[in-house]
């Protein structure tokens, strides 16, 4: 018992250090300047002043530095991060909608087919971007949809259906039928019980699913970078336009970015602690 | 007054299950009809058929006159009580029993769903706890809020799911009376679902007794347990329950195990019989054939002697001032008039 | 020495819920014991602390003459039957039967044996082969009990076993633990809130109420005998009548009984077939209810005492409304204290 | 009638709850693949210019041209070893940490959201961080292993595909964790109670109820996560390039192919061939865990 115990602990200790190293050196390095950021001593002491070859004076330079446009990108950061808001929120909106009014079909129906219909859900995630990414740009560019804010949030919410559908899909099986049953013999119809009773009851779920959406569309890379050049272009484009500068990457800008735009997932996430564990079922144990 | 349900040739199938199979049901307009079943006997499927849960694959629901089917739950304006409660838990008991009036239908002003609520809490003596979140109340007050969702709207019919089901033993019986009281003082007809014999025979007006889909006797409680129409029935109904005993006729007399144990009557079945003798009706003196005393049970107002009668095990409920003791032998006997004769075909 | 003890137990959760209040009890060596008391009264906390699934903040457990307080739950040799069975869903009937035997020394081919011999006892041999899920309630049960019993563990500890069920199966599965329990003699603690049950299975009912013991004593004693209030009202179907009464010189109103009690108000208690209807009997009630049960008929009453409930034959039925007089079994009439409801006489 | 079951009306009511996004889903992905598969008969390219037919040329390209087949097959490779490895390392690192978890204790709360953030950063741009971690020279990560006396590896050109594996299990790990700590958590107590009664030992206790109750979440999230590491490409983007040998996954050289050489034909006959093979795995996963379901006699 006692040979577990050291075992887990030190299982934590570890690799807690490890996942949580790089994450100091992003904030360390969000305050330095971009001489410091590629020293060859590691500059670990935010000390201005400080005679140790390893401190650094700490600086807002980096911050600052995501307001200018700067080479390799045509924007300021911010109005990338705005893009990254509003498809982000609007996909992410739009999936759990869509996928809870879809789990709640196959939740409480009899539809034909319906396994092989969820078999097909669940495939959709297989399909890599990159695969189909030649026939949506086409088909954008039919109909004017490439470069907009609009035909990306169309591309993030069908990409995270699935993952929607089985995650609400596992919640809604959990509501008790006679939820529903009750508000219809007292006189409500199936989609004003739907709203009344089964979203209220769900939305522990839904947020546990937004949360893994908001990620997934917020983060997203592929079509980002291939459909959107010029307006209505995501976070992580901006960071790679980075990449392509000529003196060499501005670290302190790109840990300040990487901070900011984490923010809004981290909250979000912290909010909904709780039910994030009892959330990512999907079903497969019952009490 | 038209009937306030009429069921005629009801039959439904899940599957490969069959469910029900023609069942025909009158219920009057205030009367509390019992319908009395095992697990998996249909009751809860009949019940789901009237309220429109469920649609029949055949047959007609008539509800005050109207034909239902067709109609969705809505609009059929029953009540219907779950086993399992089915309260809104981050609601108040208020909010839960204000529910069914704010229906889009109804469309009641506010201060008249306040009455009606604060009418319904009183009748189940809810008032202290309307402000309450339904998952903070017992048992037996969620059951209560959920009787008060069913009553608020005074709908023609209730529908009740053995409501008691879930609750303890203690409970289900104060509440039991409480129930029927209330039923009679709102005078709404109520359909009535239960596996539990007690609650059927002491708060119907009458009983239907369903197995395997198909209703197979209804009438008077004291109808239903007295002359029970087969064996099926006489075991669904009475506990402790019905002595069964395979009997022949030995010139004159039927015999089970060899004991003579009745004369013939009139009217009785030829060759073999089933035999039935409920426990209070079996006597523990005055037979001819001797029996061991297999075990007594205490229960309070009476004993329950398990006997081993010539090769059959058999039951008698007799007062608890009786000497009887595990080990005893005892001679006991039947009332001829009071046992039951089926042909043993059936 | 009995072979279970109880000494003191007290249970206290860190939210403060004072569960089990200090309670002793001795158990011998085969007794089946049924611990009886409505939800919340401590009867589950008590059983669970016998397993070892509770730590007991205070008080002892005795085992077989061991103190087991501490032990954990493995190391006590008891067999438990869960309320909802608690069986294992990715385990065949036969795996959940064999489990507990793997943990012991015995041969492959003896755990083979003991396991179809449970099973045949329960009657479940045809259902070996099937998964938990795809049977009926009843049938989980059996299996549950089965393996509690398949190791032969030094005491039965069950709880609820038969509360999910519906009466016909609880019939069934009563009789069928009773036998087990016979034909074993294996010590038995039994937890429920069905007075009938714990009527019909105990050797000695344990009444609990908030955390505390009631009563403790064979189903006679506790029915016809309750040492208070709590314990007459809880035990029988329906409890003992409550009827509020005053003494004035050695006799009690409102029944007119000479009583060996100094003047003051008291409660008087009456079984329901101790009721008689008389015309000429010291009260009147108006019936509310006449519950008609086939073997007799239970008539509810409102009286300017209160609601009594009288125990009738079967015979011909009372209107809402009627009016009723009624007298007492003057013998069978038991006094409390109004306070505590403690027994008085 | 709105609400009768088992009538027309209930059916229509089921297709306008499940309707719009399975027509979403049909929209965006069956049409788009059988476009891809008219395309990848022709010898499109990306500007949109006329094209025409060439049958069966580009898949004989992929399966027989020798520089390109060689070229396409490593990238199936790497993507097979990439993935089989990541996917493994995370499975086992994040349900080891979900067992070390499992009981509560003081400060579990911070240390969860330590350990969740990873998953919360995006790949592209942590990818292109790790690229300062992992340099050569002025990198912390050798510049610590410097300070300890340890020899300091070329990692971003010498273990290049080693590099993305430790990214991709660093920021994956959490999630696998995640899940597998719903998984625990959902495991009625009662049969743990049993369990202890019956006087199994800590080992037993895992082996036979713990890891097989967890197994069907297990399996699904170890098909999530293969899915994404599947379509690996934004790591490969930040750290190597899309065109760097050692780390081509299918889907950096469907980029490189599609939008770096603009042979679109090429690329979605390519795509349909991946396709073809990752649908047959994942038909393949998905039957054994409904074999694993039904063994337990769930329906479903």
């Amino acid at each position: 018992m006692r040979g577990l115990a050291v075992l887990r602990w030190s299982l934590l200790g570890v690799y807690a250090a490890l996942a949580a190293a790089p994450l100091l050196l992003l904030l360390l390095t969000s305050f330095k300047s971009p001489a410091d950021a590629t020293s060859l001593d590691l500059k670990v002491l935010p000390l201005a002043g400080s005679a140790s070859p390893h401190a650094f004076a700490p600086t807002l330079d980096g911050y600052a530095g995501l307001a200018g446009g700067g080479e390799g990108t045509a924007q300021p950061f911010w109005s990338y991060f705005l893009s990254s808001a509003i498809i982000g929120v609007c996909s992410t909106i739009a999936a759990v909608a869509l996928g809870t009014c879809c789990a709640y079909g196959f939740s409480r129906f009899r539809i034909a087919g319906a396994k092989d219909w969820l078999f097909f859900i669940l495939s959709t995630r297989f399909m890599p971007p990159l695969a189909v990414v030649a026939p949506v740009l086409v088909m954008y560019r039919q109909m004017e949809l490439q470069n907009t804010h609009l035909g990306l949030i169309l591309l993030y919410t069908v990409f995270n259906l699935s993952l929607a559908v089985w995650l609400m899909k596992g919640f809604i099986d959990e509501i008790p039928k006679a939820y529903e049953e009750a508000a219809l013999v007292d006189g409500y119809s199936r989609i004003q019980a739907f709203v009344r009773i089964i979203v209220p009851q769900a939305r522990t779920g839904m947020a546990v699913t937004a949360v893994f959406c908001l990620i997934a569309a917020w983060n997203e890379y592929g079509f980002a970078l291939t459909l959107n050049n010029q307006r209505g272009v995501t976070v992580p484009v901006y960071f790679a336009g980075l990449q392509g500068n000529i003196s060499g990457v501005p670290w302190p800008q790109v840990a300040a970015g990487v901070l900011v735009s984490v923010l809004p997932i981290m909250v979000f996430t912290l909010l909904i602690r709780r039910h994030l564990l009892r959330g990512v079922t999907f079903g497969t144990i019952k009490q | 007054m038209s009937a306030a349900l009429a069921i005629r040739g009801l039959t439904k199938r899940f599957g490969a299950v069959q469910a029900l199979t023609g069942v025909d049901l009158d219920l009057a307009a205030d009367e509390l009809l019992v319908l009395l079943g095992p697990t998996g006997a249909g009751k809860t499927t009949l019940l789901r058929c009237i309220a429109g849960l469920e649609a029949p694959d055949a047959g007609s629901i008539t509800l005050g006159g109207v034909d239902a089917v067709g109609l969705s739950p809505a609009q059929r304006d029953v009540a219907l009580v779950f086993q399992n409660f089915s309260l809104y838990p981050d609601w108040t008991v208020g909010e839960n029993i204000a529910f069914p009036l704010r229906a889009p239908g109804r469309a009641m002003g506010a201060d008249a769903i306040r009455e009606r609520v604060a009418w319904a809490a009183r009748m189940l003596r809810l008032t202290d706890y309307l402000d309450r979140p339904a998952s903070r109340l017992s048992g037996g007050q969620m059951q209560r809020v959920a009787i008060g969702r069913a009553i608020v709207r005074r709908p023609r019919l209730f529908l009740m799911d053995e409501p008691l089901t879930n609750l303890d033993a203690k409970l289900r019986e104060s509440l039991r009376v409480e129930l029927a009281v209330l039923r009679r003082e709102l005078k709404t007809p109520m359909l009535y679902v239960t596996h539990d014999q007690a609650e059927a025979l002491s708060m119907g007006d009458r009983v239907a007794v369903l197995d395997g889909g198909r209703i197979l006797q209804q009438g008077e409680p004291r109808a239903v347990y007295e002359r029970p129409v087969s064996p099926a029935v006489a075991r669904l109904v009475g506990l402790p329950r019905i002595n069964l005993l395979p009997a022949e006729d030995a010139g004159g007399g039927w015999t089970a195990g060899g004991v003579a144990i009745v004369p013939r009557a009139a009217g009785d079945p030829a060759g073999r019989c089933l035999l039935g003798i409920r426990p209070e009706d079996l006597r523990l003196a005055g037979g001819s054939a001797p029996a061991e005393v297999q075990l007594v049970e205490h229960l309070g107002a009476a004993l329950l002697v398990t006997l081993r009668w010539a090769g059959m095990q058999v039951q008698a409920l007799v007062g608890k001032d009786a000497a009887v003791r595990r080990g005893d032998t005892v001679h006991p006997a039947a009332d001829p008039g009071r046992t039951h004769r089926w042909s043993a075909a059936d | 020495m009995s072979f279970l003890a109880l000494e003191r137990l007290e249970k206290r959760y860190p939210d403060g819920f004072h569960a089990v209040r200090g309670i002793d009890l001795a158990v011998e060596r085969g007794e089946f014991i049924v611990l009886l008391g409505p939800s919340g009264c401590g009867k589950t906390t008590t059983l669970r602390m016998v397993a070892g699934l509770e730590e007991a903040t205070a008080g002892t457990i005795r085992l077989d003459g061991g103190d087991v307080t501490r032990l954990r739950p493995s190391q006590r040799d008891v067999g438990m039957v869960f309320q909802f069975y608690a069986l294992y869903p990715h385990l065949s009937v036969r795996a959940n039967l064999l489990f507990p035997l793997e943990n012991t020394g015995l041969a492959k081919m003896q755990r083979e044996v003991r396991v179809d011999d449970i099973a045949a006892a329960l009657g479940v041999t045809h259902l070996l082969e099937r998964f938990p899920r795809q049977l009926p309630g009843g049938d989980q049960q059996r299996i549950s009990l089965g393996r509690a019993l398949v190791r032969q563990p030094r005491l039965w500890l069950m709880d609820e076993p038969l509360g999910t069920l519906d009466s016909d199966r609880r019939e069934e599965l009563r009789e069928v633990i009773r036998a087990q329990q016979l034909q074993h003699g294996v010590t038995t603690l039994y937890v429920t809130h069905d007075q009938e049950e714990a009527m019909t299975l105990a050797d000695r009912i344990v009444v609990m109420d908030q955390g505390v013991i009631r009563q403790a004593g064979t189903p006679s004693e506790v029915y016809e005998s309750p040492a208070d209030l709590f314990t007459a009202a809880f035990v029988g179907s329906p409890g003992m009548n409550r009827i509020d009464g005053l003494v004035t010189g050695g006799v009690c109103a409102p029944l007119g009984l000479p009583v060996a009690l100094p003047d003051g108000p008291v409660v008087l208690g009456v079984r329901p077939e101790y009721l008689h209807p008389d015309d000429a009997g010291p009260l009147r009630g108006v019936v509310v209810m006449d519950e008609y049960l086939g073997a007799w008929r239970n008539l509810h009453l409102d009286c300017p005492c209160g609601r009594l409930v009288m125990r009738l034959p079967p015979g011909a039925a009372h209107r809402p409304g009627d009016a009723v007089g009624l007298r007492v079994d003057p013998a069978h009439v038991l006094c409390f204290a109004p306070g505590d409801g403690r027994r008085l006489a | 009638m709105a609400g009768m079951p088992g009538t027309g009306g209930t059916r229509m009511l089921a297709w306008s709850f499940v309707g719009p996004a399975l027509l979403l889903l049909i929209a965006f992905n069956l049409f788009p693949l059988a476009w891809n598969i008219v395309l990848s008969f022709t010898n499109a390219d990306l500007s949109g210019g006329t094209w025409e037919w060439v049958g069966g040329r580009n898949y004989a390209t992929i399966f027989s041209d020798k520089s390109f087949a060689a070229k396409y097959g490593a990238a199936l490779r790497t993507t097979a070893l990439f993935t089989v490895l990541a996917v493994a390392i995370e499975l086992a690192l994040g349900f080891a940490l979900a067992l070390a978890l499992r009981r509560d204790f003081r400060g579990k709360t911070p240390l969860l959201a330590v350990l969740l953030l990873p998953m919360m950063l995006s790949p592209a741009v942590m990818g292109l961080f790790w690229n300062l971690i992992l340099e050569g020279t002025y990198g912390p990560l050798n510049q610590i292993l410097g300070l300890a006396g340890l020899s300091q590896p070329a990692w971003r050109t010498e273990f290049k595909l080693l590099c993305l594996l430790l990214v991709d299990v660093w920021m994956w790990t959490p999630f696998m964790m995640l899940i597998a700590l719903a998984g625990l958590n959902a495991i009625p107590a009662q049969l743990y109670e049993a369990a202890e009664i019956d006087r199994t030992p800590a080992w037993r206790v895992f082996a036979r109820i713990t890891l097989p109750l967890c197994a069907p979440l297990l399996g699904l999230a170890v098909l999530l996560r293969a899915t994404d590491a599947l379509k690996q490409f934004d790591l490969v983007m930040a750290i190597t390039g899309p065109n760097d040998q050692a780390t081509q996954t299918v889907s950096a050289l469907l980029y490189q192919t599609t939008f770096a050489n603009q042979k679109v034909g090429l690329g979605a006959a390519y795509a349909i061939v991946v396709l073809v093979g990752v649908i047959a795995v994942a038909t393949l996963f998905t039957r054994y865990l409904d074999w694993m379901a039904a063994r337990q006699g769930r329906e479903g």
